[in-house]
């Protein structure tokens, strides 16, 4: 396996990917989004409940590639009690690594995802969930990963 | 009988490597590589004959012209259509349905009125639909795809009851990209026939892939584009039947389609020139009719059994993969050039990226076909797809690599 | 400062004899001849990274992905549009007009309005708007243009009254291909914008010949093709003002313009995907941009000047052929690079013809301007048209030409 | 000047072209058809006083290149006291002869035309105000030369 490969399926993403975290609808949620990738079909729900600004409780639903749902997993697990703001800021970060490749600034599992930017057509299956959960906070319904400037 | 191996040689984008890997494409079903022999034709008519054609009296023009009328009696004997007048020049498939949708939609569909489709249709043979029935007041329905994995076909049982007196067009393909199924096309004109209602066939895979005979399928349209039949990117045909387009009205306005022009009034040409408005794609036009004596030079009869015989190799040897579920018909001889499979546990995605790994191209996704995929239950598949260059050591090297990558995923 | 004279060298085609002498294109403003790098961008595409785009994960798709998406921003860098998105690939400036009337003019038109046209459009910037204005009820109404030999452009005395509340949209060309006006475009789309009117500039002659920018014009439309500026047939493109495209319906359906489909309804991608259904032409975009590549090489200030001092020197010596009657401007400041003419005894097409015989290319008829031609009293013209490799002594080929032909006809 | 290129300008044209025959609106007409050649925008009317099913008289008018001109001169002084199936057998032989170069069987002006088959794209002129005038013997109004199979 070349480098570039193993550095896109590193160990954290397939275990994220085999062992999703979060995963399903949340009950007790207060926002949904659903995002959709579609060159391929892939689906991403997030569900928040918001308590006040901050994310209480966060799931994910849908189907897409190992990078598609290791990404939201992990998403989950980082998004769990913080403030829209905040949310917003861990996307940046999240979004500069997967296009760029740079290291994350603290230690952090979503270092695993600098593997993606060699492979710029994963880039959209990197952010879906993310796109859904930003939406979600927005308080908008669909999104898509189609959009061009993207 | 073409000698396979010799053949890799007409195709100069097949010796490269990727990823250090000597390049297996199996993305055929998407777009087919060209031979030395149409990319050069293009060339050439750039470097000596280029000028617009039809309205110009000197020498290039008059060239330019010959070359492009030529082509399209070439392709209309491709087809083995009557007349040349019958082919009119489009982007492509899509455009050619968009085409028909629009033009003979607006002038024959209402209220009340039925598009008959089928579940395995393309984006491209059912948007256009969705769009003039919504124009129209016209409403869709459907042909079921038979099996929990397609493999039933077209439910042919209720076809006649389907085809019901509203039904005034019936469109469907020829052969379906996402589940390689080749449709009794012949047996669905002559049921529609009877009753009086329009075919439209999509052809975008079966053009370049087997004998086509407008005139022995007896359907009214024809779509087809010449990038998936060893033609280059940006042309395509409609076959009409005459009758049919000269009651129909123009699809674009413009330059080259008017008999004459008035500030508020015009009236039109007959066809092919009455859908053709502007400066139409002449010179891509000539490298599809070398296209079509490419694919005639080998033979269609022999193309098709090349590719079936190279599916139902693929598809014998994919079934022995744990867990993979193969798409569309299980009899060889239902079935076209292409396969088309999924797994539980490894998205097509992650298949296409480590095939990839290894030099192959291969599709994943939902293949423009999108509501057949979730009847299914699936989000899309991957699919391999065969040329006259493929070869059955492609195929074992097809089948390496997926026994590796399902190793990665399953463990 | 281009070497003019070496610039032939990059043009194959022009190395011919026609009919025993060196061939002297004067037919550019039909279509322009390609430079080599042209030609060899196309044939390499072909021989090294041809595949479908967009939906592929493979390595050719991503190359050829990223090549036609490339040529996008090229093209959007061409004409200084401030986002990619903004430009739409089409097969000319007839399919993007096209586009536009059908999709802007079915959300936006209705019983009442009025589409503003000039007298001097081209066919292609006339029967879309008459397709559009039937379908909708909408009505047409025409700028004049001035002068018993169109010398003196399009009235703007009158244009502030025409540009009236029921005025929706204002179409008009950059360059007139049949009289070689070059239009106060900054002006008209500024008087239209004060209205609230939408903007649509036919840029078929200018792309090619003159530095274009849409963002200092403010226009909201510009439609061109790219085989008049040294690009390839089959491809040119239409820019859009990016709200206005997002608020457009789509034109065709199909394939890679979806957001997602259902068997009953579907959602659209943003633009420019929404209006790219089906396969794109990506070889010839990517060609395209190699195009834009070449003639900024050159300078876009440079070739204007280049075909406006041909034009005037042209116009100067045709005038001394006894009994001619030029068209358009007299003022070589508003004239591009194109001369169209007429003769009272001899028609065009006999002066085609005769042309032609020693080698020289030009265009005879109506020129696709068909009520403009009648307004003025005419069937058709001769014009002869110039492009970077066009010399002076061309010009004095031409000259004695036609002296040759009058003399013939007029004893 | 060239070989073909004085075949196809005979002095039986430039003549028929410089001083028509039959030019002008038939007053006493009793038929008119209109031919349009729409790449060129050339136009030819053609009026016939029919006598039964004999063509008692006919002229032309518009306008058009010296080949379409003439051609439709020509026209006029042979079809003048013909019935409507000769006209249609001169047709068929005026056609044979700008479409093939072959030298009519019987001596006649048409062997003028014969030059045209060399250029292609000059046959619609040629034939112009032939449409016209069968169009007109069948009653019908308008004709273009544009028919794809032409
Ligand atoms: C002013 C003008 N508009 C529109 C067109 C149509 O362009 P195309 O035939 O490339 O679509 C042309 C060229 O024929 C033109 O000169
Ligand atoms: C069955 C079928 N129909 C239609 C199309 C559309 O063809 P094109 O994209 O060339 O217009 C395709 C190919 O994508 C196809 O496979």
């Amino acid at each position: 396996m070349s480098a570039d490969l193993s550095e896109l399926y590193q160990q954290v993403i397939l275990d994220h990917n085999k062992r999703p975290r979060n995963r399903g609808r949340l009950p007790a949620a207060n926002r949904v989004a659903h995002g959709d990738n579609p060159s391929c079909g892939d689906q991403c729900s997030v569900y928040l409940r918001m308590d006040g600004d901050r994310i209480g409780d966060i799931s994910f639903d849908g189907s897409g590639c190992a990078i598609s749902q290791a990404s939201a997993s992990l998403m989950t697990t980082l998004l769990k009690g913080r403030s829209s703001a905040e949310a917003a800021e861990l996307y940046k970060n999240f979004h500069e690594i997967v296009t760029t490749g740079k290291e994350p600034e603290e230690i952090s599992d979503i270092a695993a995802f600098a593997g993606v930017h060699a492979f710029p057509a994963r880039i959209k299956c990197a952010t879906l969930g993310w796109h859904a959960a930003i939406e979600a906070l927005k308080g908008g319904p669909n999104v898509t990963t189609e959009s061009h400037t993207d | 009988m073409p000698n396979w191996n010799d053949i890799r040689r007409d195709f100069p984008i097949l010796h490269q490597q990727v990823n250090g890997k000597p390049l297996v494409y199996l993305d055929n079903a998407a777009t087919a590589q060209k031979p030395r022999v149409v990319i050069d034709t293009l060339s050439r008519f750039y470097e000596r004959d280029n000028a617009n054609v039809h309205r110009g009296l000197h020498a290039l023009s008059n060239r330019a012209t010959d070359a492009f009328e030529g082509a399209r009696t070439r392709v209309a004997k491709f087809i083995n259509a009557a007349d040349s007048a019958e082919v009119i020049f489009t982007r492509g498939t899509t455009e050619s349905i968009n085409l028909v949708a629009a033009s003979w939609g607006e002038a024959n569909l209402k209220k009340g009125d039925v598009i008959l489709l089928t579940e395995m249709e393309h984006h491209s043979n059912l948007v256009p639909w969705q769009l003039i029935a919504a124009r129209t007041g016209a409403t869709l329905r459907y042909v079921p795809v038979l099996g929990a994995n397609a493999e039933g076909g077209l439910d042919l049982a209720v076809l006649d009851s389907l085809l019901s007196p509203e039904v005034k067009i019936f469109a469907f393909t020829h052969i379906s990209n996402s589940l390689g199924t080749i449709n009794p096309v012949v047996e669905l004109c002559a049921r529609a026939r009877a009753r009086g209602i329009v075919t439209v066939i999509d052809g975008a895979q079966s053009i370049g892939h087997m004998p086509v005979d407008v005139r022995a399928i007896d359907c009214d349209f024809f779509a087809f584009s010449g990038h998936k039949m060893a033609g280059v990117t940006g042309i395509g045909a409609l076959y009409g039947r005459r009758a049919l387009l000269d009651a129909m009205p123009p699809y674009q306005g413009g330059g080259g389609m008017i008999s004459n022009v008035d500030f508020f009034t015009s009236r039109w040409k007959p066809s092919p020139e009455r859908f053709e408005a502007g400066t139409p794609n002449f010179a891509d036009a000539v490298a599809l009719g070398a296209a079509c004596d490419y694919l005639d030079g080998l033979g269609r009869e022999q193309i098709a059994k090349h590719d079936a015989e190279l599916a139902a190799l693929a598809y014998q040897k994919l079934a022995t993969l744990p867990g993979i579920r193969l798409l569309g018909p299980t009899d060889p001889a239902l079935r076209s050039g292409l396969v088309s499979f999924a797994f539980p546990d490894v998205h097509a995605h992650d298949v296409v990226t480590f095939a990839d790994e290894d030099g192959i191209a291969l599709r994943g996704g939902h293949h423009c076909n999108q509501p057949m995929m979730r009847k299914l239950g699936l989000t899309g598949t991957t699919r391999a797809s065969f040329y006259v260059y493929n070869t059955p050591e492609e195929i074992d090297l097809l089948v390496a690599n997926l026994a590796k990558t399902l190793k990665f995923f399953t463990g």
